[in-house]
């Protein structure tokens, strides 16, 4: 048990003497150099070890052999001991990261960097408000100095500039510090107290958090920390950005019990408005290392806040918020900062060179889904945390400007990750080979996330294997990836079986069977189609895999927590399973956008759901559950936007298209029903407790607007898997406005719909997908009668879009019929109206898509094409077997169906051997199956008979203006297929919605870009923005 | 047999389609036509009375008699009497009215339009031009005699034959058909070497099958 | 214009904030209770006569540590900004009358310097101004004589050993005695002796010596070699 | 009635806020240093005023003042044990702010601030 | 009824139907013939042309999905047919249409078009596909006043059952639709016009523009099945439109009389009038048919309608 106190007494001896010690050779003054740096952070872990797992007693370490107010006093406590762990940690490292840097420099960068480490202990410990002046003074003036490490023009700039920023920062501090002791008569911390600053005191205490929260870079006065992020060398920004940060911020938080409540409301305030703007103006920034400075800054302000407004929380969720805002920025922030110092590239387009290594892109993947707060980093909880105390504190302003910053670091973070991955980088300089101290210091910076995040999820909120089994599985695929494709799909499909059958006992109802079924059996099948894949096909099924058991997690999760944690690990895998197609950059950035908004919504509105009461599965008691109504509103649009309603639904074809083809059918046929389950749980808890507003009235008109919006722009399409995914919308939007009904008859149909379109949906795209294998081509004009070529998805194709289009006899007519007959007894009967509509117009899309690949003229470069290979017609094959059986026997599902609804509900339907009845009508889908092969038979006999010499001839023999066809390319008709149709739609074809997004896109970054613009780059106009700042903070505390 | 054998007797069962470059000829259909035989007397007597009575006449101008059958759809002449109507493709018309004189641009169109129409079907040609080439019998560019080239059922002369006259000339034709002297396709199929040399004589450039299915 | 205006409006606007502090101040009347137990202490517990350098070795040694980190940071910055860039100079040579007479300065201001900082316990002064005295003596040298080669190696030493002395008797005290810097590892001895006052006279000898040091290596680097 | 250490918060704060001037309007990069140096000299001056005590000396216990009343005769020593510290910590600021300039000059061979401004927005 | 009993019916009341469909395009060609002033052919004109097309030795064929779409097409129009009750109270009649209600007959139209389309497209000629194009766009633009009118008669008839639907009507003709619920009645009638595609909304075939559209290359027995079923499929349709608007038939003489009148109507106003262009024709049924159909269940939603 060695005291803290070393750790200043080492450092400074070392620093002191390491002059002396180089001159007998770098190797040596390096080995004292690291040693002391690793003592610091065994001895800091040590006592962190003491103080978590023994319990230890705060220390307090007197100097001079007297106690304070008389001697500087430090003090090593758990909160402090966590603070230094980290702060050690990432010096140590950091200096590893700098290891050649420090080989080749002069030994004062050694010394320079040791008592930067140390003063940050110091700062952290001490209690004495002078001797924290001091130790940031050293902090200081060692920063400067290491800025210059590197010594470009830029570098020096911005160092200056910084020093003048600081320097006026520390007048303010010293000020501020001796006016306290003016007023107070004390300089130390433990005997300074609130009450102690009434008038004029508050200037004194103004001046004095003025300075460190000056220090912490708020919005605007803080263009100096821009410069110097992106001049100075990453290795010291790194330091810069996380070291010297967390030290101030935690002498900012030993503050915050002397501050009265307006000062704490004002620094909240300024500290999100930091947090918003921040994020906003980096959306603009192409510079890499700048735009992790806007982060940076950011997240510091959001740290501020989380500070300030957490007051009031019960203290282990405070410290869960508050640290895992802190872990968060800290270890992503290095670690971002150590990869721009390997990569090497200013702009964020150059980055695309990470891909020719796979263990850097991982490392680039993980430090940004953490950054972007999605779990299991700790960002993650902190954030779920954070947004319940806001509501319940009612901060809603603040919600808004968090959640909506939030939202603006995701999309440019995102964009960077999609352009990495996505951009061309032949153009650009390989990376030169990064030296292992680099590599290494980063990678133990993604390990840390990874460890800090299952410490919080085992300690602090005890979940089973269950909830952390999406992200495991990932992982451990992602260790076996050397493994070819084959070999994986079929452990994948076992693994899939496996879960299924460990979750089939834990299905409670039929309700989550239902939906299990879909979700798993679904997902099993599909996977048929990947088997297809060469090669390694490196990350797939590890993304695959992770995305099936968050479905399947979804029904059993039992708390809003666990649900909201399955639903996001859904986003991530899905997100990154669609970033693999070819052209998926902007795609793959819709979906992630709009995803987490829609998680931002989810988050708000379970943050505004009462306490659950029951242990069972949430889909179940939230029955029980009497949701407000904003809680209502914001749920239903959170989870419409994964179903792709009208309005929201923009990422949708986008994602659906540029997945790779046979992920595109995971997103439609499965992906999209999560989003109906979420709906349907928050419609399950309106049924007992109705909302004051009509809520699922709109959410209706919202469904079946979205079911014809989705069926024009489907007939307008070109590209056969964007056409598709507008059809799964349209599908999708009949499914939530039968939801929205909220009836027996209402759910019936539209969970039956929603199987259905599973199936068909599933079958459609594996088709699509097969014929994409052998066309290489998405374009509907550029195929063309591809029947006789591929006969077998001809026949897929077919079946499905009868069942899709709702011809009687298939059971996709079931469907239909269920959904109107509910309308009109509802007494929707506008909806059912443009419902009729829109069913007539998907005739139209789906002609398009049957007719342009598979009949017309088949081009010439396809004229050997094969069938599709046996992986893509199985599955197809399964499915459509389950399409013919229900269509013969749709009672199999009605019947069950039913059964779920009326739980809800008392029974509208009655099944009357066969037949289906309703108040309305009826309909024997067995019976007119039998009377259709029949009243098909007649015809055909006759045709046989009657047909005379039957020539069968080629393509070319047609009737063609007694001339011939030039080309196949000529005759065929596909492109623009529909122009007649959109001219006469005029403006209503046109995709409003989708200008309004662009809009709103161009105009937030048109403010960021303007808002931006007070950083002009000169160092007076910085110290300007300071003092005019510190000026306006003074006015709006109103201190007097 | 061994294949070679069979192979060869294979490609003699095949159109050459010589006329057509190597890369298009996957687009065309290769099959020689063949004789397709009446069926039994009375039940094609049935099918021909009921096939006079319902002729489909392409609607072709291939000439400028077709002027005159225009007036032919009027009120004043009124051809829906007799069960004469246009129909717009060839694949469903029985009578071919081939309107007049025929240069060899346009031959190749008539031809290909015969081709495509389906059996029992019928020609009639109008003007004198197609019967010994009329005014044009000296040109480079028309042909002569229609009937070198496609088999004619009915000629009508006149230059050019008034509706009266065309009227009297499908008159003609039914009762041909009834009589079940219209073989025209058959002769065809029949003499297939004959007409397709006649054809390709007069046609330099010969780009499409020898047989437009 | 605007710029100058928003300039006045922060400058007057700072001054605001100054303001009720120059309006409420009034002077103390009686020593704050800290202040008044550093006087007690320094006289009955430490043996010094100079309230202000007990306070600044021994009850806020940690501050005076910092401080001598700082300048010593401040040596190595400007040792790393400015080292290895230097470019040639013309210097006139001086005439022999002012190196004659530095020369003779030099020795005394040293002397003095010595003085000052090994009385700090005793009389007004200490490590901090002793330091600067020794150090202005090496800066006449500097500019007064042309051919002043200051040894960088002894200047070195000088200036770890003793940083580093400083560091081992305040560990010394957490050690032999009560805490991290406690003067009390050597006898108090009597008040107002020169070997009084436990290790205050060495700490501040020490700090002398490094501050000298230092603050001669930072001219020595800005004044170029 | 204004007293002495009035009079000389008073200064301080008119240096400080001279000094903050200076470095907000002054073009020239060593203009700039001594603008801070000068608000640096300010917040010493304030600091020194703050432990003034009317009427009474030093606080060193030599014959002018007696060991036993020393709590009465001495002013407050901490202001003078802090602005020691201050001005060191000034000067060590003040040193590394002129290295930057002399290095920034030497890249650049530019004194005004005006010049430095490529890294924006 | 067995099973077999019900089939004997069926193949009877789909032979009636047919040659009534058949017998009412003869009889439509000798009107437009009248109205231009000519003679026109036999009324018995349409049973020679089929027998013509029958009766060619020799057809061409472009696939296996072009010969089922005719196939197709004439099992779409007899399924129409089979699942509606055509005459009230009538065994021989009632046809199959214990199987499903309204909803099965109007999806049931689709199955033989979709079928018909896909065999079009086979065909590998670009006025298929073209008129193919016409024809669904036009179908989905008619289908609004006409699906607005559907619900209106069920929201009136509280029904979707074609037989209650019409027993709702008995008893006089002011119990019929028609009267009871004339806006409904009036939005229908206009989407017949589309239906039926005479002019102005004979777009899809349009033999000027593109010769006859879809069947351009249906030949011999292929087009005979087409020709059969335009027959048969016209009776369905009028049948459907009599039960649900103008009180259903007892006999089929009352049959014969209301449907004849239906077809008329469409008749007439395709004698009168040109061709619309294809974007004015769905322009046309997207605003005041599709209006006249939402003010129907307005009217009968909120102001209680007639009955």
């Amino acid at each position: 048990m060695v005291s803290p106190i070393y750790i200043l007494i080492l450092s400074l001896a070392a620093g002191f003497l390491l002059s002396i010690i180089d001159r007998g050779g770098r190797k040596i003054s390096l080995a004292v150099f690291y040693g002391v740096l690793a003592f610091n952070t065994a001895l800091i872990i040590d006592w962190t070890y003491r103080f978590v797992f023994l319990h230890a007693p705060t220390l307090v370490i007197n100097t001079a052999g007297f106690s304070a107010p008389v001697s500087i006093n430090l003090e090593l406590g758990m909160i402090q001991a966590f603070v230094l762990v980290f702060t050690n940690l990432t010096g140590l490292l950091a200096a590893v990261f700098l290891f050649r840097k420090f080989m080749e420099s002069k030994v004062s960068s050694l010394i320079l960097y040791l008592l930067l480490v140390m003063s940050v202990n110091g700062l952290v410990m001490t209690r004495d408000l002078f001797n924290m002046f001091v130790f940031l003074e050293i902090l200081s003036i060692s920063t400067y100095a290491l800025t210059t490490i590197t010594r470009t023009k830029t570098s020096l700039s911005a160092g200056f500039k910084y020093m003048m920023a600081g320097s006026v920062a520390s007048i303010f501090f010293l000020m501020g510090v001796v006016f306290v002791y003016h007023f107070t008569g004390n300089l130390n911390l433990d005997f300074i107290h609130a009450d102690q600053f009434a008038g004029t005191g508050l200037v004194a205490l103004f001046m004095l958090t003025m300075a460190v929260f000056i220090e912490l870079k708020p919005f605007p006065a803080n263009g100096w920390a821009l410069d110097v992020y992106q001049s100075v060398d990453s290795g010291i920004v790194s330091v810069i950005a996380v070291i010297n940060s967390a030290a101030i911020g935690f002498v900012f938080y030993r503050l915050i019990p002397l501050m009265p409540q307006s000062f704490l409301t004002v620094f909240g305030a300024a500290g999100v408005i930091t947090f918003f703007f921040s994020n906003m103006m980096g959306l603009k920034q192409k510079n890499a290392k700048r735009l992790l400075g806007y982060s940076s800054i950011g997240h510091m302000g959001l740290l501020m806040a989380s500070i300030v407004f957490t007051i009031g929380a019960p203290s282990t969720v405070r410290y869960l918020i508050i640290g895992g805002f802190f872990v968060n920025h800290l270890v992503a922030k290095a670690g971002l900062f150590w990869l721009s110092g390997i990569v090497r590239q200013e702009n964020i387009r150059g980055w695309a060179v990470l891909k020719n290594n796979r263990l850097l892109l991982v490392l680039f993947g993980v430090f940004i889904f953490a950054l972007s707060g999605f779990p299991p980093f700790a960002g993650f909880w902190a954030k779920w945390e954070f947004v319940k105390v806001l509501i319940e504190s009612r901060m809603f302003f603040v919600l808004g400007a968090v959640l909506t910053g939030s939202l603006f670091e995701l999309i440019f973070l995102f964009r960077w990750l999609t352009i990495t991955v996505k951009e061309d980088e032949t153009q650009l300089e390989k990376i030169t080979t990064p030296d292992s101290g680099s590599v290494f210091a980063t990678s133990v910076f993604a390990l840390l996330a990874t460890v800090v995040a299952a410490g919080v999820m085992k300690y602090f909120y005890n979940f089973g294997w269950v909830q952390t089994l999406p992200a495991a599985a990932a992982l451990i695929v992602y260790l076996l990836d050397f493994l070819p494709s084959k070999l994986k799909g079929f452990v994948s499909l076992g693994a899939v079986a496996a879960y299924g059958y460990y979750i089939y006992p834990l299905l409670e109802s039929n309700l989550q069977l239902f939906f299990g079924v879909i979700f798993i059996v679904g997902s099993a099948i599909n996977i048929i189609s990947t088997l297809n894949r060469k090669n390694q096909n490196r990350g797939f099924y590890g993304f695959l895999l992770m995305m099936i058991f968050s479905f399947g997690n979804l029904l059993i999760a039992s708390t809003y927590l666990e649900f909201f944690l399955s639903w996001e690990f859904m986003t991530i895998s899905s997100f990154l399973l669609i970033l693999r197609g070819q052209k998926a950059q902007r795609a793959s950035l819709l979906y992630m956008i709009f995803s987490t908004a829609g998680a931002y919504l989810l988050m708000t509105g379970f943050s505004f759901a009462p306490a659950l009461t029951s242990t069972s599965a949430l889909m179940l008691s939230i029955e029980f559950v009497k949701l407000p109504l904003i809680s209502v509103i914001v749920l239903a649009i959170g989870f419409m936007i994964k179903a792709g309603s009208v309005g929201v639904h923009i990422w949708l074809p986008e994602a659906h298209a540029e997945a790779e083809a046979d992920v595109s059918s995971f997103i439609s046929a499965i992906l999209l029903k999560a989003g109906v389950l979420g709906l349907l749980m928050v419609a399950i808890s309106c049924i007992a407790h109705a909302p004051s507003f009509p809520v699922f009235y709109w959410i209706g008109w919202i469904g079946v607007i979205t079911a014809l919006v989705g069926a024009f722009m489907a007939s307008f399409q070109e590209d056969a898997k964007r056409l598709l995914a507008y059809s799964s919308m349209s599908q999708v939007g009949y499914v939530v406005a039968a939801l929205a009904m909220i009836t027996h008859l209402g759910w019936v149909s539209a969970l039956y719909l929603a199987f259905n379109h599973m199936m068909f949906k599933s079958a459609l795209f594996i088709a699509i997908a097969g014929v994409y294998y052998r066309t290489h081509t998405r374009k509907m004009y550029e195929m063309g009668g591809l029947i006789s070529r591929m006969p077998w998805s001809y026949m897929t194709v077919l079946i499905s879009i009868i069942a899709v289009s709702g011809v009687p006899p298939l059971s996709g007519f079931g469907a239909k019929w269920l959904i109107y007959t509910a309308f009109i007894t509802k007494g929707w009967y506008l909806q059912a109206g443009v419902l009729f509509f829109a069913s007539a117009v998907s005739f139209l899309y789906l002609y398009r898509l049957i007719h342009a690949i598979f009949l017309g003229q088949l081009k010439s470069e396809h004229q050997e094409i094969k069938e599709a290979p046996a992986w893509f017609i199985i599955p197809q094959y399964i499915f459509l077997a389950g399409i013919m059986v229900l269509s013969m026997f749709p009672n199999l599902m009605i019947r069950p169906l039913n059964s779920i609804a009326m739980h809800y509900f008392n029974s509208s339907i009655s099944i009357e051997g066969l037949t289906v009845v309703s108040d309305l009508g009826y309909w024997n889908g067995n019976f007119v199956m039998h009377i259709t092969m029949a009243i098909f038979a007649v015809p055909f006999v006759v045709l046989l008979l009657l047909r005379g010499k039957t020539q069968r001839v080629k393509q070319f023999n047609i009737v063609y203006a007694a001339e011939r066809p030039e080309s196949p390319e000529t005759t065929h008709v596909a492109y623009n297929m529909y122009a007649h149709y959109r001219k006469a739609l005029g403006g209503w074809a046109s995709p409003r919605i989708e200008n309004f997004w662009n809009g709103v896109a161009e105009w937030s970054h048109t403010l960021g870009d303007f808002f931006r613009r007070v950083y002009t780059g000169n160092g007076q106009t910085y110290i300007l923005h300071i003092i005019m700042y510190i000026v306006a903070i003074y006015v709006v505390m109103g201190v007097k | 047999m061994n294949r070679k054998h069979i192979d060869e007797i294979e490609k003699q069962m095949k159109l050459a389609n010589e006329g057509l470059p190597e890369e298009e000829r996957k687009f065309f259909a290769d099959v020689i036509p063949t004789r397709v035989d009446p069926f039994n007397k009375y039940w094609e007597q049935f099918l021909n009375w009921a096939r006079s009575r319902s002729l489909w006449m392409l609607a072709f101008g291939t000439g400028c008699g077709a002027t005159e059958l225009r007036p032919l759809m009027t009120s004043r002449f009124d051809m829906a009497r007799f069960g004469i109507f246009p129909r717009p493709t060839p694949r469903q018309a029985s009578v071919f009215v081939v309107g007049g004189y025929a240069s060899i641009k346009t031959i190749k169109r008539i031809i290909r339009s015969y081709e495509q129409m389906q059996g029992p079907k019928y020609v009639i040609a109008l003007g004198s031009c197609t019967i010994n080439g009329g005014m044009y019998y000296d040109s480079y560019n028309t042909i002569n005699r229609l009937d070198y080239y496609i088999p004619v059922d009915v000629y009508i002369a006149g230059c050019m034959p008034r509706p009266e006259a065309l009227i009297a000339g499908f008159n003609r034709l039914k009762e041909k058909i009834v009589a079940g002297e219209c073989e025209g396709m058959n002769e065809y199929t029949d003499k297939f070497d004959w007409f397709k040399k006649n054809q390709k004589e007069i046609i330099k450039d010969w780009n499409m099958p020898d047989y437009n299915w | 214009m605007i710029k100058y205006l928003a300039v006045i409006v922060s400058v007057v606007g700072l001054g605001m904030i100054f303001l009720p502090i120059v309006t409420g101040f009034h002077e103390a009347e009686q020593l704050s209770p800290l202040a008044a137990q550093y006087v007690e202490g320094s006289i009955n517990d430490l043996e010094t006569q100079n309230v202000v350098t007990s306070v600044i070795v021994t009850y806020r040694g940690l501050d005076t540590l910092g401080e001598v980190t700082v300048l010593f940071l401040a040596t190595v910055g400007v040792g790393l900004l400015l080292k290895g860039t230097q470019e040639d100079r013309l210097l006139m040579p001086f005439s022999e009358l002012l190196e004659t007479t530095s020369s003779v300065l030099v020795a005394m201001i040293m002397v003095l310097g010595i003085y000052i900082f090994s009385h700090g316990h005793l009389t007004p002064g200490g490590g901090f101004q002793g330091g600067v005295v020794i150090a202005s003596g090496f800066l006449l040298l500097l500019l007064a004589s042309s051919g002043t080669k200051i040894n960088h190696l002894v200047l070195n030493l000088v200036e770890s050993v003793s940083g580093a002395a400083y560091v081992g008797i305040g560990a010394a005290g957490l050690v032999l005695a009560v805490g991290f810097l406690s003067p009390e590892i050597l006898p108090l001895g009597d008040f107002g002796r020169l070997l009084s006052a436990g290790a205050i006279p060495v700490i501040y000898s020490l700090i002398g010596l490094k501050v000298g040091s230092e603050l001669t290596s930072i001219l020595v680097t800005m004044g170029g070699e | 009635m204004i007293s002495i250490s009035m009079l000389s918060l008073i200064l301080g704060i008119a240096l400080l806020i001279t000094g903050i001037f200076a470095m907000l309007t002054r073009k020239n990069l060593i203009r700039i240093v001594i603008g801070f140096s000068i608000a640096d000299t300010g917040t010493h001056i304030i600091i020194v005023s703050l432990g003034y005590l009317r009427g009474r000396t030093a606080p060193i216990i030599d014959r002018a003042v007696n060991a036993a009343d020393a709590v009465q005769k001495v002013v407050d020593p901490i202001p003078s044990a802090l602005v020691l510290t201050a001005i060191v910590i000034g000067l060590a600021v003040t040193a590394v702010m002129l290295s930057f300039v002399v290095e920034m000059y030497r890249k650049n061979r530019s004194l005004s601030i005006d010049d430095y401004q490529e890294l924006k927005w | 009824m067995s099973i077999w009993t019900k089939v004997l019916y069926a193949v009877v009341s789909v032979s009636v139907a047919t040659v009534y469909g058949l017998t009412l395009g003869g009889i439509v060609r000798k009107l437009y013939a009248r109205v231009h002033g000519r003679f026109g052919p036999p009324v018995w004109q349409p049973f020679l042309d089929i027998i013509q097309t029958y009766s060619r030795r020799v057809a061409v064929s472009h696939g296996n999905m072009f010969f089922l779409g005719p196939v197709l097409r004439l099992a779409g129009g007899l399924g129409t047919y089979l699942f509606i009750p055509v005459i009230f109270g009538s065994a021989l009649f009632s046809n199959f249409s214990m199987a499903g209600d309204l909803l099965l007959v109007m999806y049931f139209v689709f199955f033989g078009q979709l079928g018909m389309a896909l065999g079009a497209g086979q065909g590998g000629h670009p006025y298929s596909p073209l008129g193919i194009a016409r024809g669904l766009a036009q179908m989905s633009a008619f289908e609004v006043p006409f699906s607005l009118a559907v619900i209106a008669v069920a929201i009136q008839y509280n029904s979707l059952n074609i037989t209650s639907i019409v027993a709702a009507q008995q008893g006089g003709f002011m119990h019929w639709t028609l009267f009871t619920n004339p806006l409904a009645v009036i939005a229908a009638m206009i989407s017949i016009l589309g239906m039926n595609m005479h002019a102005p909304f004979s777009i899809v075939m349009a033999p000027q523009e593109i010769p006859i559209g879809p069947p351009i290359e249906m030949n011999g027995s292929f087009l005979s099945i087409l020709q059969t079923n335009r027959g048969l499929f016209a009776a369905a349709k009028l049948v459907l439109f009599m039960n649900l608007f103008f009180g259903g038939a007892t006999n089929i003489i009352e049959m014969i009389v209301k449907t004849f009148f239906i077809y008329m109507f469409s008749v007439f106003v395709g004698a009168a009038y040109p061709r619309f262009r294809p974007e004015q024709s769905f322009r046309f049924f997207l605003k005041w048919p599709a209006f006249i159909g939402v003010l129907s269940i307005i009217y009968i939603t909120y102001l209680g309608g007639a009955s």
